[in-house]
């Protein structure tokens, strides 16, 4: 056993601050005034985040790579012993930082953006409480722990999602990102079900203890990463349960930011990051890992082609930078995996806390083709976006070009065709991103009537804190090539165990970044001529469309697929069951059974005249027959 | 027939003639008994019915007295004959129902009744036949019909069903009174 | 007295069976027979006193004066019966005018 | 001795408080009686285990009247005592006829609910698991709502005909005992009866207990029941009758015709799952809030009858903690349901919607009871399911993942009939709904809490019980082991 390192137990302060502020907003709802709530909020996920930071810096002087805190015994039964504690090590420190980090800011730039919301309260306690669980998810030193906050995440997007509850469709979407959360959840539970029949245990160290006990490709491990896998799919958005994220967009702007961008659905990527070791041992779960997310992110840069909500343009990125992360999970790359989660959270975050500066300067409006022209109205929001979308599109050296090309390079390592697939999705999303920023910032002015505005101080340093971590985030990570000793993929290995590749070479490398420069600096062009020189504003949702744009406006008909195929068949065995098995067969069958009696009884009735006579009769003959009965027996 | 330890051929005459006065006096109150009794059924007026009764109830008590049950012979006289019966009377006259002539039941229904008396008296017969085989060893004293025996009997042995028996009859006055009450309402059905 | 004793023993104890069964039966005739209450209620004293006739000639030939005791609650039990009965019977002349025991058929509900 | 004090404090308050006509005496009475009734249970927890209480009763039959328990009685009689505080609460403030005549019948109830789970022979168990039935009648017949008569009277008919069956059974187990017949448990237990007759035996005896749980297809009068009974009366059916079938399968099955059990076990594990799923598919297409909640409480039961056929150590655990947990969470359930019907006047889900704009603290606590209904982590269902999933699956992989559906499926509709009352703008006419009374919040917070402090540290749940489940899961004949191969 690894000796106690002083002063690691502060990690349980680390998600009770959040709790803590949680408790107090949603308890004095009523009392707390202007802003109050907001500044509390902020202040105790800015104090996990000292206290993070704290933890980060005790690890590091005390010279281990992780430490357990065990704060009680939550289920111990049998031979199952599930312990409430908490696993501090590089990864989980990482999400720490980034959740707390990413989450301080979004929770000040709140203050100013839910300003004039009536139950401003609920919304700060409401995004306390997904703090606390995502702290939750992210420390857990067993999968079980890691449960708790992985559903109490989904609870909280249900209750974001739905903030606005007067509105019936957002309720809708409330639900339907709950209910595929759940799908996912069910597989997972059911994964650390097997787990634990396997292990006997669901602690981490212990399973990955064990784990090296098996072979490769063992069914029971494909068993398990496949069940777990369910669950990431569903948490983090994949085909075929993404379509939930898109309409997640319902609620309010810093949400998005914070639970569909930065942290909750980045959960599943860190479920199987934490779980390599496993993931190691299925090839065959890798492979299938590899095409889900290929396939997410190419589905999802083309639909994002399409859109002209603001929001989705960026959900549906999300959805695609997600592919990516998935991407680099199947190939074995956890770590860079990881790198991106770190980047994108950077950089879509502010994409978003943008996005939602711009959504406040058109008082709600949300639709592209109506923006414009804002670069003069708002520099510092322009120039923020800017570079979150220079970022996202891999520029150098933005930081999401260091973690995107980690991912690129990975991929040519694994083969061509992945290669050019993902290169042709990056592409793409260079494409619609660029769109994005030519028609909110560029041109005319197209809403009549609306006065666009620089938005709050407490929303713009926010941006601006987001954009420096956009641009620099990257140097967390400088490759070798640019004589860089890739700090961060050093530092999560003792968490996280990649699979061993060989190195590509330098010339390689520097071939494929100068290529796919190319290709983005010719994409980015072609993006400015279409809708900046020649303005041209997509088309009205009307308006008739070749039939592949209209695919794609239509989001490949799945959401429709959805409904033709699930709930529908849902609602008509609900219907089924209840109009015809229950009503017309199970309860009638029992109520046939005391109609029948009561018709024999009916039958038996019509002796019973009332005739005194004939009872008399009866009853001698009864009388007789039993005399005779006993004379013969 | 005559059983062990009495020997008919040694009773004096006087003896002979009373013996036979007895069993002459068994058979003949038992014809009177079965007549009067199929009189009280085929007879269509109540008070005839009534006096047949009478009749049979009379001698049923000879029949005590051959039995040495005297004490039953007078409680039987003094509550049939002289309260029950009188209490039919009473009624039948209250109501006058010596008048109201009910027509007899079908005759089809007739005939059930009296094959289903004959097949249950067959039925009865043969079912007793058993007990004619057993032929216990009777051991007759002609005490026991002493009142003095049947009190002790009485208020020894069925002491608590003795008393019993009066909450019985306080119930059964309580109900006659509740039914006889004219004001009482018994529903419109 | 001895005399009488020693002579009841002539007759079997059959004879009292059969007589008591002949009255029953003729008592149950009547039962099924009329349509008058009160004579029903008289064949059913017939048949109470065919119990009872039974019961005293087994007592006196067990010598056991139980038997007799229980001739005498048979009577109360008689009396008592008689009471209610006459009673149910002045109730339904009162109200339906007639002693028809035909018109007493609302036993099936 | 303790144990004929709790099950004759209520009988002997509610024969007191028969004469009494002031309803507020009533009530606080009864809610005293039931709080010393609860706290004197809770000392059995403390003093466990006490030594049972016997008197020859009925010596020509064999039939002692003998009291005791053991660790799965004892969460039984913990859940009971707990329950009736809060029942007899849900009825503070409120106006409600006859007060008097209702609280001695529920009281009654209870005594008879005791009775049941502390009887000794299986002749003093059928005599209270029927005396339970008789003023329950009366509750729901004379305080009912709508269609009472008809609905009253099915469920009167259909559980007594179950019972019948199972009266037979005892009589037929009765009749093998060796020497002077008796009824003891004990004695049952250890009878040999020949598999074949065991085999016809198990559905004599389970199917009185299939009809009180209810398990499918056995539960058709339980939604009519629950949407028309008071809301007492369901508290009192949906929170302990339905545990009282599960408590009898527990006694009388498993210990005395395992071959049976075992014979039937994939049997009725099936039905119960088929259950599962059946219920959690109708109860979305649920107009009426009430029928919604009675179907979702068939889901959960069914789930837990599998899980007790399962028969391994987890799903026994998690079982009993799922008793408590289903008790707590159905009865704070049922609790909104009365206040929403008082509020609005309705319980259709079509007419209503926007109570949160109105009320939001009752939504914020009805979402808590919905979560924990739905089994999230920290609330006391999660403990219970998880456990009863991971049985599952010792027997089989595909029970595991038709148990999971529960977690789906709860989610739609409970997540469904949330969204239809209480989001959404709210209703015209609704303008004059208020929020919670105070003798609401004291009435939900503790039931909330227990929710959550389950859900938290389930722990001394799993200790109390650990000794009963120990003995119970090695009943069934080939011993399931503590942690057996993966069944791959």
């Amino acid at each position: 056993m690894v000796e106690q390192i002083p002063n690691i137990n502060l990690a349980w302060l680390v998600p009770a601050f959040p709790l803590l502020g949680f408790l107090v907003t949603g308890l004095a709802n009523k009392r707390l005034k202007h802003n109050q709530a907001g500044i509390i909020a902020s202040a105790m996920v800015l104090l996990s985040f000292l206290v993070s930071l704290v933890l980060f810096f005790v690890l590091r002087a005390s010279g281990q790579n992780e430490a357990t805190v065990t704060l009680f015994n939550w289920i111990s039964i049998g031979g199952m012993n599930i312990p409430f504690a908490f696993l501090i090590d590089h990864l989980s420190l990482t999400m720490m930082l980034i959740i707390t980090g990413v989450g301080a800011l979004i929770h000040i730039y709140s203050i100013g953006y839910m300003h004039d919301d009536g139950r401003v309260n609920s919304f700060f306690a409401q995004m306390n409480l997904f703090t606390f669980s995502m702290l939750l998810l992210v420390m857990g030193a067993n999968y079980l722990v890691l449960f708790i906050g992985w559903e109490g995440v989904g609870l909280c997007s249900y209750l974001l999602i739905g903030f606005w509850f007067k509105n019936p469709a957002y309720n809708y979407a409330a639900r339907k990102a709950f209910v595929m959360n759940r799908i996912g959840d069910l597989g997972f539970i059911l994964g650390i079900i097997v787990l634990f029949f396997t292990f006997k245990t669901v602690t981490f160290s212990e399973i990955f203890s064990q784990a090296a006990g098996f072979q490769a490709g063992a069914p029971v491990i494909t068993l398990i990463t496949l069940l777990l896998l369910v669950g990431a799919v569903g948490k983090s958005a994949q085909i075929p349960l993404f379509t939930w994220l898109p309409d997640a967009m319902a609620g309010p702007t810093p949400v998005s930011a914070l639970i569909h961008a930065a942290t909750m659905v980045t959960a599943g990527i860190y479920m199987i990051a934490r779980s390599s070791i496993l993931y190691n041992l299925a090839p065959f779960t890798l492979n299938i890992i590899i095409v889900i997310g290929l396939a997410t992110a190419i589905i999802a840069a083309l639909i994002g082609l399409k859109q002209n909500d603001i929001k989705k343009v960026l959900a549906y990125s999300t959805v695609s930078q997600l592919g990516y992360m998935f991407l680099a999970l199947g190939l074995g790359a956890y770590s860079a995996g990881v790198f991106h989660v770190t980047t994108h959270a950077f950089f879509k975050a502010l994409l978003f806390l943008g996005a939602g500066s711009v959504i406040h300067a058109m008082g709600g409006e949300q639709d592209i083709r109506k923006m414009g022209g804002l670069r003069k109205k708002m520099p510092l929001t322009y120039f923020t976006f800017l570079a979150a979308t220079l970022a996202i599109s891999g520029i150098p050296p933005f930081s999401g070009f260091f973690s995107k090309d980690l991912i690129l390079s990975k991929a040519f390592e694994h083969s061509i065709i992945l290669y050019i697939l993902a290169l042709g999705g990056a592409l793409i999303t260079c494409f619609y991103m660029f769109r994005l920023l030519y028609l909110v910032f560029f041109g005319e002015q197209r809403l009549a009537g609306a006065h666009p505005h620089e938005s709050p101080k407490v929303m713009t340093i926010p941006l601006i804190i987001l954009s420096v971590l956009s641009v620099f985030g990257g140097f967390l990570n400088i490759p070798s090539l640019f004589n860089g000793d890739s700090k961060f993929i050093t530092f999560l290995q003792t968490a996280v165990v990649s699979k061993a590749s060989e190195e590509l070479s330098h010339s390689t490398e520097i071939g494929l970044i100068l290529g796919s420069l190319l290709l983005l600096g010719l994409v980015i062009f072609f993006a400015y001529r279409t809708f900046v020189s020649k303005s041209i504003i997509p088309a009205k949702d009307e308006e008739p469309m070749p039939f592949f744009s209209k695919l794609i406006s239509n989001k490949f008909y799945i959401d429709e697929m959805y409904t033709a195929v699930f709930e529908k068949p849902f609602g008509f065995l609900s219907d089924f069951f209840y109009n015809k098995v229950e009503n017309t067969v199970l309860d009638p069958a029992v109520d046939e059974i005391g109609v029948t009696t009561a018709r024999v009884g009916a039958l038996l009735r019509k002796l019973q005249q009332g005739n005194m006579s004939f009872y008399l009769f009866a009853m001698v003959a009864g009388i007789l027959l039993f005399i005779i009965f006993i004379l013969i027996v | 027939m005559p059983e062990a330890g009495w020997d008919y051929a040694k009773q004096t005459t006087n003896q002979k003639l009373n013996q036979v006065i007895m069993v002459f006096l068994f058979y003949f109150l038992s014809a009177i008994m079965v007549i009067s009794a199929l009189l009280v059924v085929f007879s269509k007026s109540p008070i005839n019915n009534v006096i047949y009764l009478i009749i049979c109830f009379i001698a049923m008590a000879g029949h005590y007295i051959l039995l040495n049950a005297q004490f039953l012979a007078v409680v039987h006289i003094i509550v049939y004959t002289g309260a029950i019966m009188v209490l039919f009377l009473f009624v039948i006259m209250l109501l006058n129902l010596n008048k109201a002539i009910i027509p007899q039941k079908s005759a089809v229904t007739r005939i059930m009744a009296v094959v289903t008396g004959g097949i249950f008296f067959l039925v009865l017969i043969a079912a007793t036949r058993q007990t004619f085989v057993i032929n216990p060893r009777y051991a007759f004293t002609s005490e026991i019909g002493l009142v003095a025996n049947v009190g002790k009997t009485l208020f020894h042995e069925f002491l608590l069903p003795f008393e019993i028996s009066s909450v019985l009859f306080i119930s059964a006055m309580v109900g006659a009174v509740m039914f006889g009450k004219r004001d009482h309402a018994v529903g419109d059905d | 007295m001895n005399e009488i004793t020693s002579a009841i023993q002539l007759i079997p104890l059959e004879h009292y069976i059969v007589l008591s069964v002949t009255l029953f039966s003729i008592g149950m005739m009547g039962v099924l027979f009329r349509r008058n209450i009160i004579a029903i209620l008289m064949c059913l004293e017939l048949m109470f006193n065919s119990a009872n006739l039974l019961l005293a000639a087994f007592s006196a030939y067990h010598s056991d004066p139980s038997g007799q005791v229980f001739v005498f609650f048979i009577m109360i039990v008689a009396a008592a019966e008689v009471a209610v009965g006459l009673s149910i019977v002045v109730m339904m002349k009162r109200n339906v005018e007639s002693v028809d025991i035909n018109l007493l058929n609302r036993l099936k509900w | 001795m303790i144990l004929l004090v709790i099950l004759l404090i209520p009988f002997i308050t509610g024969l007191l408080l028969l004469p009494v006509r002031n309803a507020a005496t009533v009530k606080q009475l009864a809610l005293a009686s039931s709080l010393v009734n609860f706290l004197a249970t809770l000392s059995l927890v403390f003093t466990f285990p006490v030594s049972g209480y016997s008197v020859s009763w009925i010596n020509s039959l064999g039939v002692n009247f003998a009291l005791g328990y053991d660790g799965i009685s004892l969460i039984m009689l913990l859940l009971t005592s707990l329950l009736f505080p809060f029942i007899f609460m849900a009825g503070l403030k409120r106006e409600q006829e006859n007060t008097n005549y209702l609280y001695a019948l529920i009281l009654f109830t209870q005594s008879a609910l005791i009775g049941v789970f502390l009887a000794q022979n299986a002749f003093l168990f059928y005599i209270f698991w029927e005396l339970t039935l008789i003023p329950l009648y009366f509750i729901l017949l004379l305080w009912g709502g709508d269609g009472r008569r008809n609905v009253t009277f099915k469920f009167f008919i259909y559980t007594l005909t179950g019972s019948l069956f199972l009266l037979f059974g005892i009589i037929y187990l009765y009749s093998l005992t060796p020497g002077v017949h008796t009824t003891d448990f004990s004695a049952f237990s250890q009878l040999n009866i020949p598999v074949n007759t065991q085999v016809w035996l198990f559905w004599v005896l389970f199917i009185a207990f299939a009809i009180k749980m209810p398990v499918f297809p056995f539960h058709t009068w339980q939604p009519s029941t629950y949407t028309m009974a008071p809301t007492q009366g369901v508290m009192i059916l949906a929170g302990v009758m339905t545990k009282m079938g599960i408590y009898g399968a527990l006694r009388f099955l498993f210990p005395i015709i395992p071959a049976g059990v075992l014979y039937w076990q994939n049997t009725v594990i099936i039905l119960s799952l088929i259950g599962v799923v059946y219920a959690s598919v109708i109860a979305f297409r649920q107009t009426n809030l009430k029928t919604l909640i009675a179907f979702s409480s068939m889901a959960h039961i069914s789930l837990m009858v599998a899980a007790m056929f399962v028969l391994n150590y987890y799903a026994l655990q998690g079982l009993l903690f799922q008793v408590l947990s289903h008790g707590v969470t159905i009865i704070a359930l049922f609790y909104i349901v009365m206040l929403i019907e008082e509020k609005t006047g309705t319980l259709e889900l079509p007419q209503m919607g926007g109570i949160k704009l109105l009320a939001p603290n009752m939504a914020i606590l009805f979402l808590l009871v919905v979560l924990g209904s739905i089994a999230l982590p920290l609330t006391a269902g999660f403990v219970g399911e998880f456990l009863i999933i991971t049985g599952l699956f010792q027997q089989s992989i595909w029970f595991a993942a038709i148990g999971g559906i529960t977690m789906v499926l709860g989610a739609i509709y409970m997540l469904y009939a949330y969204q239809r009352v209480m989001l959404g703008d709210k209703k015209v006419g609704f303008g004059n709904i208020t929020d919670l009374k105070p003798v609401d919040y004291i009435v939900l917070i503790p039931l909330i809490t227990i929710i959550l402090v389950l859900g938290i540290y389930p722990q001394p749940v799993f200790n109390l019980v650990e000794a009963s489940v120990n003995t119970m899961q090695n009943l069934l004949v080939p011993v399931a082991d503590v942690l057996p191969a993966l069944p791959l």
